[in-house]
């Protein structure tokens, strides 16, 4: 019948197979080489980070942790391309991205270390913190790309929102309303799914029928693209030709990175109740740190003494956070009260010196003087 | 100048004031742009202020309040109308997780001056889902703050003085009272103090404490009452988070008694709030235990029977009597 | 770029044109004349019926109403497709459905009237009632799907879920998990969208960017098909192929039914403060009750005698409804309690012997004694 | 027979019980199925009784909920786990609008007959929004239970009650004690009732109210207060709505002084409708000013502070003398 609205598969956008051949014709910007090794660079430093994060929880020096342990390039490649004063609305995988947007991964490990200073350096400029209930940062989204849109007709230059999410994610009615809102909007904002096959336990096909996840894109009358998570390439063409059109103020894009999740969920998951090792092992095959310095390797841009370097250079600047993190004093009590109100109510300033009360009586001993 | 006005008419003049003084105050809702919002209250701005700056959302509360944290997060200073406040419940995981964390998760770097306005409360023989109070839920979520008018005056004073706040306030106005009366607004009315009660009458032998469309009948029953020889104090809370104690107290410690009223259902509701919280700092002073006049603990019922959920004037006359008796 | 998922447009399933007029073949059942000519009646009782509770409201006989007009015919087909045991899952324009199904007028007019015993009747079945809260009945016409999709696995009949909605429902995020999950888990169960072209004074085109709304289906995996709502010769095979896929176990389908809001969004609204006349106009010489009284004469099947028959069998069928709900007796005080448990809380005893007190203060008019 | 069981090993085998007994109990939400869920409550549970009763869903809790509303009006008794309570609030709509009017809306023709179980609470130094307690958001509706279980025996029993119960209820697990500790429970054991608080320890001279996690910290301030030659009694609330007003009046009318204990924010909690209760109906009992021993009215602090957001037994410890001194 021919009143069925039919939907188009599109095929996933890739210049790099596994071993980091060369699959078609690169697009010019890789024969300046900076940009490639740039991003392997951060993906190693990113990975390292995280290997040293999830140490940190495995020794006790830190709380629950979700690595990004096969998701570095979709996140890196994000960052570098969006300006200063575009806006980050990361998840919670984006531990590579913060740190290419130069927030120390102190801030990142004080956040998992449950400690509310890990958000609030001027590092992060107006980027979001992590955003834990899933898919709510869509919303977030579309109002930074509104504000950033409301501004723009009054004169002052145009920003682009990056809005990054799991496969997971787009089954949340969020998603779906602030699509809708882009495409209604023509909004300034990239939604990229990260679709690492897992939401935890919950395997992409049981998340949803749809064949593939950016057509959720296409619900909302927005363009929307498949691409190789796994390929800096791939995802720098995807990712900047979407920043660009929003900038251009074309409005939104939603893009879905086909990556796998080599990691647990969480620290606090074992993957292995639910998912089989040989999946995990194809994964591995796959993953973006290998096949891009294979691919240097392969044009003669990198060796196993400048890896040698790079990895010296990794641990050196993540000891140092490592060591500021592990040497941030507790918080004042006082902080539990003073950044909730600009103006504090009355009682919060009583509630304030009954916690120092209570905290004194504690210290003391005594529990009834 | 003074202007006579009704109470949306006075929410009007302070979204229009509050707009032409700030131009980072931007609204939206659902139909507030041409249709000027079912009740009208933001009728004229569209015009007044442009498209940009009054704007139609689609059909989805969860995302009014999303894209509302976000526009706050990056300054602006979005006045949002949820149509009705049955229709505010998708809007909940924004506005307490993310609306009323924003300052607090950042250390204050980030903040989330937002105003969430919603029609509330029964009384007008509305469908179902349009007549309901549920001003507990909110009070109860640390970050945020919640005001209720009672009227015209303090629609206009307590509005502006919400879109000047630094955090998000959820704004609720009691539509039975929308068009109740008139009265004058000056032009340049200030912004009233969003800590603190208002006392309506001073009286001497029993405090009533109310909010919203109940301080008709709450002032109602103290001119019954005073017909019967006792002096009755009025107290319009007003703010009910930060809740305002100490106004509430120094009545109460004058008076010793306490009636509160409210239409919302009766457990767990503000009433019990001020109850207990006169138990703990007014043990002393109370002559009489504190009565809650109040709705029951069902549903608000359709339209044909709301009347015999909604305190009346009577049950606060008896109930204030019978705080005298002891 | 290949990557790109395309969008192709559906084209509007019709087969009579505005003036009634067939466009093209027409299916066989349509040759037996009963059929059309059931619709037909059963258009024109709702209509009046539509038209009454209007009266009723503007006579202050009974509160706000949406007025259906304009969209009989949808829910009219919707309704006399579904057998019995299927179940409905209406929203507050379906009068002709309800109607169809054997709920008596006078039960919709209680509700409209403010009393909850309108949805109580055994002639409901197990049909929802009228839902407020937007879309918030796309979810559970999944569950209810859900619910039959697992009894006919153990090995019950297999029932259908359908459940209509406006064009502003799409918007909101219940819809799209409840499509995500009809998709995922292949319910039986079929999502119609009267789109009237005004979501109360919010047109179409600024609730979503998307060509289509079918096309939210798409999100999901599902079939999708956009019809002409006022064609019940299309809408009839539109629906009743997606309420057989779904009986045969095939899964979901989201139609998009083209339709016009006659009338003001309620009696509480007025629509020339939003739209224009000219709109109106036009719309009017497209909706479904001429268009096929049109078709059924030009067939020879209808004339102006038994167009003044069914007018008067309407008025007697709706009157009687009407004085049946005048006629119905206040709720007891009681009921305010009765029916929120089905064990009681001492609480609410308490509570409901208060009420009835107060109610007894006050009809003996004594406040206080 | 007998088995020695964790708080969450209770759950699981309530759900077991259940799911053998009546056909129509069908388990579904987030991680449930293969992973047995992220705490293990439905582990092993889905090889048992199969993928069609032992439901993983996509994650959308509106979704979930929703589906539930619909899964119950058609006559099954859908059990859904929220997998945290910090994630509940998309469910709100559903839960208020639906869940709990459906019976009322239809006077009886359809009911909602849902369990939505949800770990709550903190004390585990779990990433932010997994520490929440906001059960008085909930106690708050009419037309919905909630429950509390504080021991594996209460958590067997509440949650076969919960499950047989004709309505929707809120079951809230405390996550800081599914682990705390082993009882035995019967193979055969009975539901206990939702309708009436749990006298846990007889006392004299002052009545300890709690309920969840804080019971711990409630039963060692009686022990520690027995060693000041103070007697408390101690109550665990478990079913908090309806509330079971009677059981507390007894005790209170006879200590005449009263501590209560929770973890949410004090402000607009369940302990003020406990106060306010006692107000009410023990006033000429009361000795003293009943004491609320709870959070601050602060967002719960990432989990390095969160020891100073929860109330100790040595708080609980200080109020109870205070309330002596009168
Ligand atoms: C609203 C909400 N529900 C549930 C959770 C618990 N939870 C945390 S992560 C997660 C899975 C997310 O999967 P996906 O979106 O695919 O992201 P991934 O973790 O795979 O990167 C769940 C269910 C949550 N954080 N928020
Ligand atoms: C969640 C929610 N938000 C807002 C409303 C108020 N409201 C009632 S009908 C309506 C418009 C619905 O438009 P549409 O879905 O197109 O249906 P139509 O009325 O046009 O048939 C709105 C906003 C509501 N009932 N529920
Ligand atoms: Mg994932
Ligand atoms: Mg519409």
């Amino acid at each position: 019948m021919m009143t069925r609205s039919e939907q188009n598969q599109p095929a996933m956008e890739q210049y790099l197979d596994a071993e980091g051949e060369v699959m078609k014709n690169l697009p010019s910007w890789t024969f300046n080489t900076e940009t490639l090794i740039d991003y392997y660079q951060s993906m190693v430093v990113a990975r390292c980070g995280d290997q040293k994060a999830v140490a940190l929880q495995r020794t006790g020096k830190m709380g629950t942790y979700p690595s990004c342990l096969g998701q570095e390039a979709i996140s890196t490649v994000c960052a570098a391309l969006l300006k200063k004063d575009d806006v980050l609305i990361p998840y919670y995988r984006d531990l590579p991205g913060l740190m290419k947007r130069g927030i120390p991964l102190s801030d990142v490990l004080l956040y998992w270390g449950g400690d509310e200073r890990g958000s609030a350096s001027d590092a992060w400029g107006k980027d979001l913190p992590n955003c834990v209930p899933i898919a709510t940062q869509a919303g977030h989204a579309a109002g930074i790309a509104t504000a950033i849109k409301i501004r723009h007709e009054a004169g002052e230059p145009m920003q682009v929102a990056l809005c990054a999410l799991g496969d997971g994610a787009t089954s949340k009615g969020d998603f779906g309303e602030a699509l809708n809102l882009a495409g209604t909007w023509q909004l300034p904002v990239v939604y990229i799914i990260n679709n690492n096959q897992w939401a935890i336990s919950v395997p992409r096909k049981i998340q949803s029928g749809a064949p593939t996840l950016c057509q959720k894109g296409n619900a909302a009358g927005l363009p929307s693209f498949q691409v190789d998570g796994n390929d800096v390439i791939a995802l720098h063409e995807v990712i900047s030709e979407a920043i660009e059109r929003a900038r251009q103020g074309k409005g939104a894009t939603v893009i879905e990175a086909i990556t796998y999740r080599l990691c647990d969920h969480t620290t606090a998951d074992d993957a292995s109740r639910y998912r089989n090792s040989s999946e995990l092992e194809e994964a591995w095959q796959k993953e973006p740190v290998k096949r891009l310095r294979q691919f240097l390797h392969h044009r003669g841009l990198w060796d196993e003494q400048k890896e040698q370097a790079l990895k010296a250079e990794a641990d050196r600047v993540i000891e140092a956070s490592v060591k500021n993190y592990l040497n941030t004093p507790l918080p004042k009590i006082e902080d539990l009260f003073d950044y909730h109100y600009a103006n504090m109510p009355a009682q919060l300033v009583q509630q304030k010196e009954e916690a120092l009360l209570r905290h004194q009586m504690r210290q003391g001993g005594a529990a009834h003087e | 100048m003074s202007k006579d006005l009704t109470m949306v008419e006075a929410v009007n003049l302070a979204m229009d004031h509050a707009m032409a003084a700030d131009p980072n105050v931007v609204l939206l809702g659902e139909d507030i742009g041409v249709n000027g919002g079912v009740f009208r209250a933001t009728q004229g701005l569209r015009d007044k202020y442009g498209l940009k700056r009054v704007i139609d959302t689609p059909l989805a509360e969860t995302l009014i309040a999303g894209i509302s944290v976000g526009m706050a997060a990056q300054g602006l200073k979005p006045v949002a109308e949820i149509q009705f406040m049955g229709f505010i419940f998708p809007a909940m995981e924004q506005l307490i997780c993310h609306a009323a964390r924003m300052r607090n998760r950042t250390r204050g770097r980030l903040s989330c001056p937002l105003v969430l306005r919603a029609p509330f409360g029964g009384g007008i023989h509305a469908p179902e889902h349009h007549s309901e109070s549920t001003e507990a839920l909110f009070a109860h979520i640390p970050g945020l703050r919640v005001v209720i008018p009672s009227s015209p005056v303090r629609a206009y004073g307590l509005l502006r003085a919400a879109i000047n706040e630094p955090d998000p306030v959820i704004f609720l106005e009691p539509k039975r009272i929308y068009r109740a009366s008139k009265k004058a607004i000056d032009e340049n009315s200030e912004p009233l103090p969003l800590d603190t009660c208002f006392t309506l009458k001073v009286g001497q032998d029993v405090t009533l404490v109310s909010w919203g469309a109940s301080i008709n009948e709450t002032m109602e029953a103290a001119s019954l009452l005073e017909g019967h020889g006792i002096s009755a104090e009025v107290i319009d809370v007003a703010t009910i988070k930060p809740l305002d104690m100490e106004t509430i107290l120094a009545s109460v410690r004058k008076t010793g008694r306490c009636v509160i009223v409210h239409e919302a259902c009766r457990s767990f509701g503000v009433g019990a709030e001020i109850s207990a919280g006169l138990m703990e700092r007014a043990f002393d002073d109370l002559k009489s235990p504190v009565e809650r006049v109040t709705g029951f603990d069902t549903t608000m019922p359709y339209y044909r029977m709301e009347d015999h959920y909604l305190p009346h004037t009577d049950d606060i006359v008896r109930a204030s009597i019978k705080t005298l008796a002891n």
